[in-house]
């Protein structure tokens, strides 16, 4: 199959941003995402505890210049208060239209 | 008094309290499923609106009025003097204090329906329409508090984003009002006592055995789960000092005898004013944190949790509550 | 009529219903757990098929006999002219029009339930067979109208794939049989019918309380969650367009006059005969969405669940079992 | 004996378990949500302490001692001969002797109540104090097979990394032993056992609806996720062979008759002998499996869950028990 | 460590599939596959709704043909009625021949 | 943004082993792990059945030379006698440092 590289942008994060970073990355112009539940644990503990839910991951296909500017917003207005981490990895999609 | 506390320790929802402290000092893996805990206190505020829906169809407006302003009352008052307290006294940072003033400003149900079981088991049942008290205490302190919280940091204004685009806000305060207006608590609460009013004495009766029935038992689960939630962060009372322990422990005193006095003051019945006080002197752990989290980001978890959950929470439930009580009844001229 | 109705409307299963709705428009965040959910449809399911059973081994075969002739012939009728209406008049496409018959061809147990609670209410219990004809009647509209779709499109056919294995066929109907029989609304109801049928009123004492004393109060739960789900449906009435919004309405009026009419040439009682109306007219939103999904995934879901869940089930529920009611007990010859 | 086995057969309990197993046969999705399974044991469990508690605080001590000793006794021989009969008769390797006999040195909490409610119905209620010797009997079982296991190995001595780092050790019996007593059903049932000590009749009465009203019918849905469970093992009893299949029938009986004599020798009554009986005759499959998956991580956990899940424990539900109450009668003087 | 590349192919997609996804993976040739509950947002709303079970993460570790040869089956006869994406990533296992 | 290239380690397997498994990456020099529910299947068989919790997949962000360490572990303790599987993707960070 003929396939387009494209951007996996991983966030996880306190369960609370959901509603936020969904706004996020729409914003950015991700066409999908898909969010997970989980549990875990960092360098920071900062969060709201066990009673109210846990955290999230969200994943996004995404092109690398959306991909980008998504971990330039984190970095500048999530990192400093929130329990978040983000990472890029490279994937193989097919019809890459679909994602940009 | 002793008898009193006695009677409030070996109550199931104080041993299945103990128990769950117990487990997790102990370390064990005990934990309940998540969605049980959500089932269960879903089940326990409709419970509580249904309930005080049909009680509320018999109530005059008239008996409400006063009872209603000292709430409102309460819910300005408490967040301020928490602040106070903790901002000049504790030297807490400005987002920490507004923090934690708006645990203490709001109000925890369980709590609530704790001292309401307290007083009916010693023949002093509340009136009933306090859970109409308890929605208008909900929310109130919340917004008081991060008001503050606002208004000192004065940092409302953001900039624009490096590649221009608009900022996603710092919460406007409207947005958190719509989010604790229509949080689960609230829909269950109010929905029910809407409910609860409509369907009336004859409707609730089909549905009494499972909301009025089950109701204890699903309450002492639920205690079993708050004592495993209060125990896993026991341990953050190290790091959260002293002053937080005492501001824990006094604060809810204090809090509790003006909602007693008011109470009293405002007609409420013995019952109904230890009900009231054990509102005043409780914190918030279901409905505050969220909107703190959001719109204060700044401000430390781990400071109002451990203090709304681990310190005030099992103080109003073993000894807060008989506190208030006695204090109830020196005001009505009774033992 | 009106009396009836105002006595369904204050009922706690439409009064839930109502404030599930209702938070779903003013966008509150209440939802209620996907497990809670799930555990309480295990649990009606469960208690309708072990009562039903327990009554069961009271009644003769004679009695059933007839109800249970006319209640196939009902899943025979209906998905067909709920096909002929879609096709013809409303011109949906063949995928889509079987996709949607196939719901309405089958049958909402929730309905069935309110509506053997809302006769019960209003003293005319409904026999006790009714359960027996719920599970016949659940699955024939389904295949009745699948088969009416794969017929229509004739491209059972399937191709052999580019690189020379064989697909995955589309799903034979076959296999979707086993589906719906085997399904868990089936084995629940069936199997608690067997079950109640052999524990007999003895055996079923003990576990009366749990099965019995909470229906009512679990029902009410679950009717909130049901009003939460048509609520997040609401939105898609819009794109689904008018003549389904009628559809939704008339199509039950029609089916459950039909269920009614021949309830009553069965032999059924006035309650019987309301029960099989509303079933009759009521559109399945478990068991069909997903037989549907598999077997015609042309057809849109957003149309039949739309249609099943957010037009059908809650128009049944306020308006349509108090109609099917007053026109049961006209042919009885009562007011 | 065949009344006695009818009405066990007809009981909700057992027709749950075969509805479950039946389920699972025919390949139905039927599945209970995995959080409700976790809550019913949960609530079972804590209901069982709490009356067991509120019945030991009428109990003296002196008639406690024999049963307790006798029980310990059971905890340290059945796991013996169930070892000596797998290793030598059966053939299996040390570890998967030693694995399968912790799971029938335990105790299964599911077959421990079936048995109390089996001759209660029937008349012959156990002594309150019963659920203190299943917390006795649950831990010593599992502790001497894994030390039989571990010395027979005597591979207890672990090597240092490649990396020169410590490996982490296998698991010691110490914390295998500290997970056994903590875990969650030894806090709920020894939780509960105290708690309902503490409350005694008087604070029980409240939450009794709760915990006593819905008991049964609770463990009836738990059993049918219990023939769900069984029944998702019974393809696995091809690969496990016919000499488990005898040993999970004939070892209960000699383990339960065991159990029944030293019951009744230590002054029990017939139900109290017939408890006594069922609890040395079943296998955990709660707090054995992952005590041994752990220590012993090179036996095969098909083996043990088979035996104790799809054998054992359907054959104890449905003949086992009226087999052991069938003896105490006997050595009691009875029919 | 010595590790061989494969490929990591994900589908995430409607909860419904589940059972003919699997069937499909293990016909082309995977020797595992772990399953995960997720929910999620993508171009097209297609979907048999909320009371029915979200979406399901279905990842597989495969070589590259089997990936291939996965790829073309969903685009042919998946992509077009089901809500279903699908993207490979690079990964490396150790022991790669349990994998193929 | 300015990303640092960094390993992501993959380990799925039976939910009895999670204490474990987190003592061992803690230990091995993992800053951070995020643990997710799922269900799978392999090509062994052995584990603690369905009353018992499913699998769980541990993710963990760190430097490939803790990643190694890590594979070497699980190869050597963990793959004779439990159902395990792990691998290896590659990933960028940003801030790189809260992870090595
Ligand atoms: N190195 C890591 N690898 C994987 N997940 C991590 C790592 N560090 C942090 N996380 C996840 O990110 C969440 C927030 O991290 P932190 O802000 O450091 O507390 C944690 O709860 C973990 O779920
Ligand atoms: N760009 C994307 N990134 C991550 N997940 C996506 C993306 N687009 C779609 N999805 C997931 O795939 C599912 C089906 O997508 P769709 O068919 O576009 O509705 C969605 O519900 C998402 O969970
Ligand atoms: N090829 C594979 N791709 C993805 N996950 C796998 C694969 N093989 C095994 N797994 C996962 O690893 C677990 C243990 O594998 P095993 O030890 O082979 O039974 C399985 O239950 C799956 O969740
Ligand atoms: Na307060
Ligand atoms: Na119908
Ligand atoms: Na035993």
């Amino acid at each position: 199959m003929h396939t387009v590289p494209l951007t996996l942008l991983t966030i996880i994060g306190e369960g609370l941003l959901r509603e936020r970073l969904i706004t996020e990355i729409e914003r950015a112009g991700a066409k999908g995402y898909t969010i997970t539940e989980c549990s875990g644990s960092g360098s920071r503990h900062r969060r709201v505890g066990e009673l109210l839910g846990e955290n999230m991951k969200l994943e996004c296909v995404v092109s690398p210049e959306v991909a980008d500017k998504l971990l330039g917003i984190l970095s500048d207005e999530y990192f400093p208060h929130f329990a978040v981490i983000a990472y890029l990895s490279p994937v193989s999609v097919i019809r890459g239209d679909k994602y940009v | 008094m002793l008898e009193v506390l006695r009677i409030n320790l070996c109550s199931p929802i104080s041993l299945a309290f103990v128990l769950g402290l117990f487990a997790r000092i102990i370390r064990s893996e005990l934990s309940l499923p998540r969605e049980l805990y959500a089932s269960l206190s879903i089940y326990l505020l409709l419970a509580l609106g249904l309930k005080g829906g049909v009680e509320l169809s018999h109530a005059s407006m008239a008996e409400l009025a006063w009872p209603a302003v000292v709430t409102l009352l309460l819910g300005v008052i408490t967040p301020c003097t928490a602040y106070l307290v903790l901002r000049r006294i504790g030297r807490f940072s400005i987002a920490d204090s507004a923090g934690i003033a708006a645990h203490y400003g709001s109000v925890s149900a369980v709590t609530f329906i704790a001292a309401q079981q307290f007083v009916q088991t010693l023949g002093f049942p509340a009136e009933g329409f306090m859970p109409t008290l308890l929605t208008l205490l909900e929310s109130p302190g919340i917004h008081v508090a991060l008001g503050i919280g606002a208004v000192q940091t004065a940092r409302l204004a953001s900039q624009p984003r490096a590649d221009g685009s608009p900022p996603v806000e710092r919460r406007p305060l409207k947005e958190v009002l719509h989010e604790v207006l229509t949080a689960r608590s609230m829909i269950l609460l109010v929905g029910g006592l809407a409910c609860g009013f409509v369907m009336g004495e004859k409707g609730y009766e089909p549905v009494k055995p499972f909301f009025e029935g089950m109701f204890k038992g699903a309450l002492t689960l639920f205690l079993l789960e708050m004592g495993l939630a209060a125990g896993a962060r026991l341990g953050d009372l190290k790091s959260t000092g002293l002053f937080l322990l005492a501001f824990g422990m006094i604060m809810p005193i204090l809090h509790g005898s003006l909602g007693v006095f008011l109470g009293h003051w405002a007609g409420l019945s013995i019952g109904g004013a230890t009900v009231l006080g054990a509102m005043a002197a409780s914190a918030s752990y279901i409905a505050a944190p969220p909107a703190v989290r959001m719109t204060l980001p700044e401000a430390n978890p781990t400071l109002y949790l451990t203090a709304a959950l681990a310190i005030t929470f099992p103080f109003n439930i073993v000894l807060g509550i008989p506190i208030y009580f006695q204090l109830a009844r020196m005001l009505a001229g009774g033992s």
